[in-house]
C-alpha cells in the first residue's frame, strides 16, 4: 500500500458537511428579493432603480472601505452587505434623493454593522437602523410618497399619501376612517399603491418568501407569529369600532408589514435562535406594530417594532431557551 | 422486500426531535457479504480499548499464547480483560500508536499461523447458568459495547437492585453514514444476535424487548421480524434520521421517555445494547469464546474495494486497506468509525480495536475545507441539536473560556453527535468547541 | 429665614437619626486591613494569585494563611505595601518572567498533518497530539496570547509565540494554558535561554526541526556550570548563567539565544534592555 | 384610572427616563454589564424612586410650601434622598452581600442620581397628586429597569462579538444606547403624557 504523507487532514468530528455556506444563504436571500425589486421598478420606474443601485453599491463600497481601514479581509463577496443595501432601498421612498440613499447606506454599514464587528455581531438590523435614523433626521424626504406610475403608462410620479398615512390623517382630523381606503385591497396586494419601494407589492414579496421557505432559509415561526398577532390585535379593534379602525386585511396589505414580517424581522443575526423565542419575537413585533400604527405619532410602526424586538432579542434568547433533552420543565 | 419497503415508507415511523438527514452513502458496502480478513502476521492489542481502567498485561515477552487466552487482566469493575486474537508468541509489551492519537501500552503478538483456540475455553449450556454467572462470563470474555463507545457490557448487565429494568432495546439503527457492519450482521448472522437477545432478556428479567432498526434497512427489518414472530421480541422500524442510533434518542423514539440529564438509561428502567454486542454475548456464553474479532466496514471513496470485513482485534489499519484492494487514491482523511463521530488518524499504523465499527477513507476533495466564518445565528444548529441545546451559544462561550456560562447552557448534556457541525453554514467547529468547553468544565469541577 | 433653617435642620435631624440607627442595626464588620490591602493591589483581577480577583486575594491575605508575594503584576512594591499593612516581614519575590523555549515555527519545524478546527492549542493538542511532529514544540495557535492579560505575547507570522520581556509581569497564565509546557518561568535577570523543549535524541530532532537542541553538550563544555544537559536537552542553569552567552556562537543548531540581543527570528519585538552589569 | 394608566405607560415607554429624558445615564452605563446585576440595580432604583417620591411629596407639601421656602426644594430633596440611599445601602449590605458586591460603587451613585432627583422635581412640576406621583415614580423606575435590562442583554451579547478594538467598552455601549434610544422613539406620541 502507498505511503501516507503529511498531506492528511486531521480534525474533530464531524467529517462531512451539508455543503450549505453563508454565501449560499445570502445569495438565496438576494434571489428572493428579485420579484419585489422588479415590481418596484415597474411601478416607480427609473427613480426606484436608481435608489436600489445606489443603496446596494453604497453598502458594498462602505463595507469595503471599513474593512480596508480596519485592516481586515474585505468580505463584500459574502453578499451580506448587498442584502443590507437592497433591503435599505426597499425601505426608502422611490423619490429619495441620491444623498439620502447614500447616507443611509453609510449609516447602515458603519453604525449598524461594522462598529459591532461586522457580519453576525450587529444587535440591530442595519437596514432598519439606517431607515429609522433617516426617518427621524429627514422626515420630509422620508415621508414624501408618490403614486405609482407603471412603466409605459406615461404617467409622472405624483406626490400623494400612503394608505396608512391617509388613514392616520383622516382619523386625526375627523375621528373616522376614510371609506375609500378600504376599497383597493386587490390593488394593494399587487403593489399598486404609494409607499416605500419594496413594501408595495405583497404578492412579489410573498413569492420571494416562498422560495426562502422552500430553501429552508426562512422558518415559518417569526412571520406567522408577526402576521398572526397583527391580525388578532387589529381585528379586535376593528370589531370594536370598524368606523375608526381599519380591518386586519388593510393592516396586512399596506405599509411595510409583509416586507417586515418576511424579510426584516427574519434577519437571522438579530433575532432569537430558539423556536419559542422566534414566536415571542414575532408576536412582540406584531403587537408593537399595531399599537404604534393605531395610537402612535408615526403612521407606520413596523420598523420601530422590529428594532425594539431586536433590542429584546438577547433577553429572549436568555430566558426562552429550548428545554434541554432529559431536563424536566421548570428545572434549570 | 419491495412491499416491505413500501409499507415502511407509508407508516408513521417513530423517531426523536431534531436531527439531520445526511446522505447515508451506504451503497458502497451495504450489498457486500461479510468477508474474513486474512490473518495478519503481527497483531497489536492495545490494553485500553474500552471506557474505564485499561487492562494490565498478564503475559511476558516470549511467551506462547493461544487464541482467546487472556493476555491483559481487568482492573476494577468498570474494566474488561483483553485476549489474544490468535495463537502465537508475545513479541513485545510496549507503547504503540493508538487510535486515540497517542502511544499507549499494547501487547504485540506474532501469529504462528496455527490459529489454535485455547483449550480452556468451553461452551456452556445457558440453561444451567444463573444470571450472575452469565454476567461474569461476559465480563471475562471482555465484551464491550460494539457501537463505538466501547463501554463494558457487564456493567450495563448488572444494574443496582433498586433500578429494575423493564425495557431492553437492541440498537440495530446504524445511523452513521457509510457504515454497514451491523446491517450485514443482522442479515447474515441473525441467530447469533437473537441468541444474545434471549440471554440478555434472561439476565435482566425484562418483559419488553425491542430491536430498533432504521427504515433504510428493509431487508434486515423483514428478516428479523419474521424470525421474531411468536417471541416477545418486537422489531420496530425507525425513521431514517441522524443520530437515531444515539442511546438517548433511540430510547426516546422507542420508549417515548427521556433519560434524565446526567443520568443513565437504567434510571428510567431501560437498557440499550448494540446488536453486535448481543452477538458477542452469545459467543461468550454459547461458545465460550471471548471478544477477539468484530465486523468492520472498510469504505469510502478512497478505497478500491469497499468491504465488510470480519477482523481480529489488533489488526493494523494498513492490513485492512490491503484486504480491500488497496487505496484507489491518496486519502485526504482517515477516519476510524463513522463520518459523524469518528476520529481522524495520522496514518495506517494503528490497530483496530473492539470499538472499530468502520474505517472510512475520504479523498482530498471529500474533506470539507471552506474556512470558518462568523456565526450568523441562523439557528440551524439549534434546530438540528437532538439534545435541544444551543450549540452556537455554548461554542461561543467555550472558546472564549467563559466556562461557567458554557456550563449554564448545559454543555455537559451534549452527546457530540456532530449534527450542529454538519449543518453550520459558517463552518464553525462547534463540536470541537463544545468538547473543549466540556473538558474545561469537568476540570473545573475536579478542582473544586 | 428662621423657618427655612428650622425646617431643613429638622429634616436633617430626622435623617441623621435614622441613619445612626441603621448604622447600629445593620452594621457589617469589614476588616480595615482588607480594604487597605485591596487598595494597594493593582486591581487588574488577573487571577495569577489563584484567588477570584484582587478582592479575593485581599480577603485571603487578611486571614493570614497566604503568602504576600502571590501577586506577580504588583511586583516588589506591592509586597512591601502589603507587608506594611499586615504588619509582617516582607519577603520580596525576585522578578520572574515567562519565556517560550522554542524557536520551531511552521517554517523551521515539521508539521505532520493539516489541522482543521479551532484556533486553539489545547483543542489541537487533542487531535492526535497536535500538528507539530516535535512533541514539545510551540503549536503556534495563540492560546497563550489570548490568555495574556497584559498583551505581552506576540504570535509571529510563521506561528511562534514570543513573550516580551518588558510587558511580561510573570502572572503565569500562559504557563497554565499551554498544553505543551513550552513556556517556562525564568529569572528576569537571566537573558540567555536554550530555546528548545524536545527530549528526543539528536538524530530524531534533526529530522523534524532545524533549530532544536540535539543534546551535543557543546554549550556545557564551553561554559562549564552554566548549562546542564538532561535527557538530550540542554538548559541554562540560571543561578550560574553569568557567562552563558559565550556558548551562543558555538551551538550547532543555534538554539541558544540572548534576549538582550534579539528575540527569535520573525518576531517584531525589539530588545530594549540596558546592557548587562557584567558586560562592561 | 385611565389617567393613572396613561401616566404609567408614558413613564415606562414614551418618556422613558433613560432613553427619552436621558436621566440616570451613569448607572445605565455602569451597571449594565450583566443582566442579573442590572435587575438588582433596577430593583434598588425602583425602591429608592418610590420612597423618594413619597418623602419628597410630603416634604414639598407639608414643609416647603407651608413655610414658603420652595426655593430650597433642591437642597431639601437632595438631603432627603441622600439619606434614604444611605439607608438602602446599609440594609442591602447586611441582607444580601452578593447583591451589594455586584452593585458595588453604584449604590452610592443613586444618591446623586439625577433620575431620582429629576423624578421628585418633575412630580412637583407636573402638579401630580400623591397617588399620581407614586404611579409616576413606579412607571419611571420600571422604565429605567426595562431600559437597563434590555441594555444589559445587548451588552452581554456584545461580549461574544468581535467588536473592533477601538470601539470596545464604553464606545460601543454608547453607540448601542443611542440605537436603543432611537428604537424607543417609535413610542413617540403613543400617549400624551
Amino acid at each position: 500500500m502507498s505511503k501516507v504523507g503529511q498531506q492528511l487532514y486531521l480534525s474533530s468530528s464531524p467529517h462531512i458537511h451539508s455543503g450549505e455556506t453563508t454565501v449560499k444563504v445570502m445569495r438565496a436571500v438576494l434571489y428572493s428579493l428579485v420579484p419585489a425589486c422588479a415590481v418596484a421598478v415597474y411601478f416607480f420606474g427609473l427613480s426606484a432603480l436608481l435608489v436600489l443601485l445606489l443603496a446596494t453599491v453604497g453598502c458594498l463600497a462602505t463595507e469595503a472601505v471599513c474593512q480596508r481601514l480596519m485592516g481586515q479581509p474585505v468580505t463584500i463577496a459574502d453578499g451580506s452587505a448587498a442584502i443590507t443595501g437592497v433591503l435599505l432601498a426597499l425601505n426608502l421612498p422611490p423619490t429619495s434623493p441620491w444623498w439620502l440613499t447614500l447616507l443611509g447606506a453609510v449609516i447602515a454599514i458603519v453604525i449598524g454593522k461594522q462598529v459591532y464587528g461586522g457580519l453576525g455581531s450587529n444587535p440591530f438590523n442595519p437596514a432598519l437602523v439606517a431607515r429609522v435614523v433617516l426617518l427621524i433626521s429627514f422626515p420630509v424626504q422620508m415621508t414624501t410618497w408618490s403614486a405609482p406610475a407603471p412603466l409605459g403608462s406615461g404617467l409622472d410620479l405624483v406626490t400623494t399619501a400612503t394608505p396608512l398615512g391617509a388613514w392616520k390623517n383622516a382619523v386625526m382630523l375627523t375621528g373616522q376612517a376614510p371609506v375609500e381606503l378600504q376599497g383597493g385591497l386587490t390593488q394593494y396586494f399587487l403593489g399598486n399603491m404609494p409607499g416605500c419601494i419594496g413594501e408595495v407589492s405583497a404578492l412579489a414579496l410573498l413569492l420571494g418568501a416562498a422560495y426562502l421557505l422552500y430553501r429552508r432559509i426562512l422558518t415559518w415561526h417569526i412571520p406567522a407569529a408577526f402576521v398572526g398577532s397583527v391580525v388578532l390585535l387589529s381585528g379586535l379593534f376593528w370589531l370594536v369600532n370598524p368606523a375608526k379602525y381599519p380591518s386586519p386585511v388593510f393592516h396586512l396589505l399596506t405599509g411595510g408589514l409583509v416586507l417586515g414580517a418576511f424579510y426584516m424581522a427574519t434577519d437571522m443575526v438579530t433575532t432569537p435562535v430558539s423556536t419559542r423565542g422566534m414566536l415571542v419575537f414575532g408576536a412582540g413585533c406584531g403587537l408593537l406594530t399595531v399599537l404604534i400604527r393605531l395610537f402612535g405619532g408615526y403612521p407606520e410602526g413596523v420598523s420601530f417594532a422590529i428594532l425594539l424586538m431586536n433590542a429584546a432579542t438577547p433577553l429572549i434568547d436568555r430566558y426562552l431557551r429550548p428545554r434541554t433533552f432529559g431536563v424536566q420543565a421548570g428545572k434549570g | 422486500m419491495c412491499a416491505a419497503h413500501d409499507r415502511l415508507t407509508e407508516m408513521k415511523l417513530k423517531t426523536f426531535a431534531g436531527g439531520i438527514h445526511p446522505p447515508d452513502n451506504k451503497q458502497w458496502s451495504a450489498h457486500k457479504a461479510i468477508e474474513d480478513c486474512p490473518l495478519p502476521a503481527e497483531l497489536i492489542v492495545p490494553l485500553a480499548q474500552h471506557i474505564g481502567a485499561p487492562a494490565v498485561p498478564c503475559v511476558a515477552v516470549g511467551q506462547q499464547v493461544f487464541k482467546g487466552q487472556e493476555i491483559g487482566s481487568a482492573k476494577g469493575f468498570v474494566s474488561v480483560p483483553v485476549h489474544a486474537p490468535t495463537s502465537g508468541e508475545v513479541v513485545a509489551v510496549e507503547n504503540r500508536p493508538h487510535p486515540w492519537g497517542t502511544s499507549l501500552p499494547a501487547i504485540v503478538i506474532r501469529a504462528d499461523g496455527e490459529d489454535c483456540w485455547s483449550p480452556e475455553l468451553e461452551p456452556a449450556d445457558p440453561g444451567e447458568l444463573s444470571p450472575e454467572e452469565i454476567v461474569e462470563k461476559v465480563r471475562q470474555a471482555g465484551v464491550v459495547g460494539m457501537g463505538g463507545a466501547a463501554f463494558p457490557a457487564h456493567v450495563k448487565m448488572s444494574p443496582p437492585p433498586e433500578k429494575q429494568i423493564h425495557t431492553l432495546i437492541f440498537n440495530g439503527v446504524e445511523c452513521e453514514p457509510y457504515l454497514t457492519a451491523d446491517h450485514r450482521m443482522m442479515l447474515e448472522e441473525p441467530e447469533r444476535i437473537l441468541q444474545g437477545v434471549a440471554l440478555l432478556q434472561f439476565v435482566l428479567g425484562v418483559e419488553r424487548v425491542v430491536i430498533g432498526i432504521e427504515a433504510n434497512k428493509p431487508d434486515a427489518i423483514a428478516l428479523l421480524t419474521e424470525m421474531c414472530a411468536g417471541t416477545p421480541v418486537e422489531v420496530i422500524p425507525l425513521e431514517v434520521k441522524y443520530p437515531q442510533g444515539a442511546e438517548k434518542q433511540l430510547i426516546a423514539a422507542v420508549a417515548g421517555r427521556e433519560v434524565p440529564s446526567g443520568g443513565l438509561p437504567m434510571d428510567i428502567g431501560v437498557a440499550v445494547h448494540n446488536v453486535s454486542t448481543a452477538a458477542a454475548i452469545s459467543d461468550a456464553i454459547l461458545d465460550g469464546r471471548p471478544l477477539i474479532e468484530r465486523i468492520c466496514t472498510v469504505t469510502g471513496p478512497a478505497i478500491r474495494e469497499p468491504k465488510n470485513l470480519r477482523i481480529r482485534i489488533g489488526t493494523l489499519l494498513s492490513h485492512l486497506v490491503d484486504a480491500c484492494g488497496g487505496l484507489a487514491e491518496e486519502p485526504g482523511k482517515i477516519v476510524l468509525g463513522g463520518p459523524m463521530m469518528g476520529f481522524t488518524q495520522l496514518g495506517f499504523d494503528v490497530p483496530a480495536t473492539r470499538g472499530t465499527s468502520g474505517l472510512l477513507l475520504l479523498r482530498h476533495e471529500d474533506v470539507p475545507l471552506h474556512p470558518e466564518g462568523p456565526c450568523i445565528r441562523c439557528a440551524r444548529c439549534v434546530q438540528a441539536c437532538p439534545m435541544n441545546l444551543l450549540p452556537t451559544t455554548i461554542g461561543a462561550y467555550a472558546r472564549r473560556d467563559l466556562i461557567s456560562e458554557a456550563a449554564e447552557y448545559r454543555a455537559l448534556d451534549c452527546i457530540e453527535c456532530g449534527s450542529c457541525g454538519y449543518v453550520c453554514p459558517a463552518a464553525i467547529p462547534l463540536v470541537q468547541a463544545i468538547r473543549y468547553g466540556k473538558a474545561a468544565i469537568l476540570a473545573k469541577k475536579r478542582k473544586a | 429665614m428662621l423657618a427655612a433653617i428650622l425646617s431643613l435642620g429638622f429634616i436633617g435631624m430626622i435623617a441623621a437619626f435614622a441613619l445612626g440607627l441603621a448604622a447600629k442595626k445593620f452594621a457589617v464588620e469589614v476588616d480595615p486591613r482588607e480594604l487597605a490591602a485591596l487598595e494597594s493591589l493593582p486591581g487588574v483581577n488577573c487571577g495569577a494569585c489563584g484567588f477570584p480577583g484582587c478582592a479575593g486575594y485581599a480577603k485571603a491575605l487578611v486571614s493570614g494563611t497566604v503568602d504576600l508575594n502571590l501577586c506577580p503584576p504588583g511586583g516588589a512594591d506591592v509586597v512591601v505595601k502589603l507587608a506594611r499593612i499586615l504588619g509582617v516581614e516582607a519577603s520580596a519575590a525576585a522578578r520572574e518572567i515567562a519565556v517560550v523555549v522554542c524557536q520551531g515555527d511552521n517554517r523551521r519545524a515539521q508539521v505532520r498533518y493539516h489541522y482543521l478546527g479551532l484556533e486553539d492549542c489545547t483543542a489541537a493538542q487533542r487531535i492526535a497530539g497536535g500538528p507539530k511532529t516535535c512533541p514539545g514544540g510551540c503549536l503556534g495557535l495563540g492560546s497563550c496570547q489570548r490568555s495574556c492579560p497584559f498583551d505581552a505575547i506576540e504570535m509571529t507570522a510563521d506561528g511562534l509565540a514570543v513573550i516580551s520581556r518588558e510587558k511580561c509581569t510573570g502572572c503565569r497564565k500562559c504557563v497554565a494554558v499551554c498544553p505543551r509546557n513550552v513556556i517556562r518561568m525564568t529569572p528576569y535577570d537571566a537573558t540567555v535561554h536554550v530555546l528548545c523543549n524536545s527530549h528526543d535524541k539528536g538524530a530524531v530532532v534533526r529530522k523534524y526541526c532545524q533549530v532544536g537542541c540535539i543534546g551535543c553538550h557543546i554549550c556545557q563544555k564551553t561554559v562549564p556550570g552554566a548549562y546542564k544537559v538532561d535527557n538530550f536537552l540542554a538548559t541554562v542553569v540560571y543561578e550560574h548563567s553569568a557567562d552563558a552567552d559565550e556558548a551562543i556562537a558555538k551551538c550547532p543548531t543555534k538554539c541558544i539565544r540572548d534576549f538582550t540581543t534579539g528575540y527569535p527570528d520573525g518576531s517584531s519585538l525589539t530588545p530594549a534592555v540596558p546592557e548587562k552589569p557584567h558586560a562592561a | 384610572m385611565t389617567d393613572l394608566l396613561v401616566i404609567l405607560v408614558s413613564a415606562i415607554f414614551v418618556n422613558n427616563f433613560v432613553l427619552a429624558r436621558f436621566l440616570g445615564i451613569c448607572p445605565f452605563l455602569g451597571v449594565s454589564k450583566k443582566v442579573e446585576t442590572a435587575l438588582g440595580m433596577g430593583m434598588a432604583v425602583t425602591f429608592v424612586m418610590t420612597v423618594a417620591t413619597v418623602v419628597t411629596w410630603f416634604v414639598q407639601y407639608f414643609v416647603l410650601i407651608p413655610f414658603g421656602i420652595e426655593y430650597l426644594q433642591t437642597i431639601a430633596f437632595i438631603l432627603v434622598i441622600a439619606s434614604l440611599v444611605q439607608l438602602v445601602e446599609m440594609v442591602i449590605q447586611k441582607v444580601s452581600p452578593v447583591l451589594y458586591q455586584s452593585l458595588g460603587i453604584f449604590l452610592p451613585l443613586i444618591t446623586t442620581n439625577c433620575a431620582v432627583l429629576g423624578l421628585a422635581v418633575l412630580n412637583i412640576q407636573k402638579d401630580y397628586s400623591f397617588l399620581e406621583g407614586v404611579v409616576f415614580a413606579i412607571g419611571a423606575a420600571l422604565g429605567f429597569t426595562l431600559a437597563l435590562v434590555l441594555f444589559a442583554g445587548l451588552r452581554e451579547r456584545l461580549e461574544l462579538c468581535a467588536v473592533p478594538q477601538s470601539f470596545r467598552g464604553t464606545a460601543i455601549a454608547l453607540v448601542t444606547a443611542g440605537l436603543l434610544s432611537l428604537a424607543f422613539m417609535g413610542f413617540a406620541g403613543l400617549v400624551k403624557g
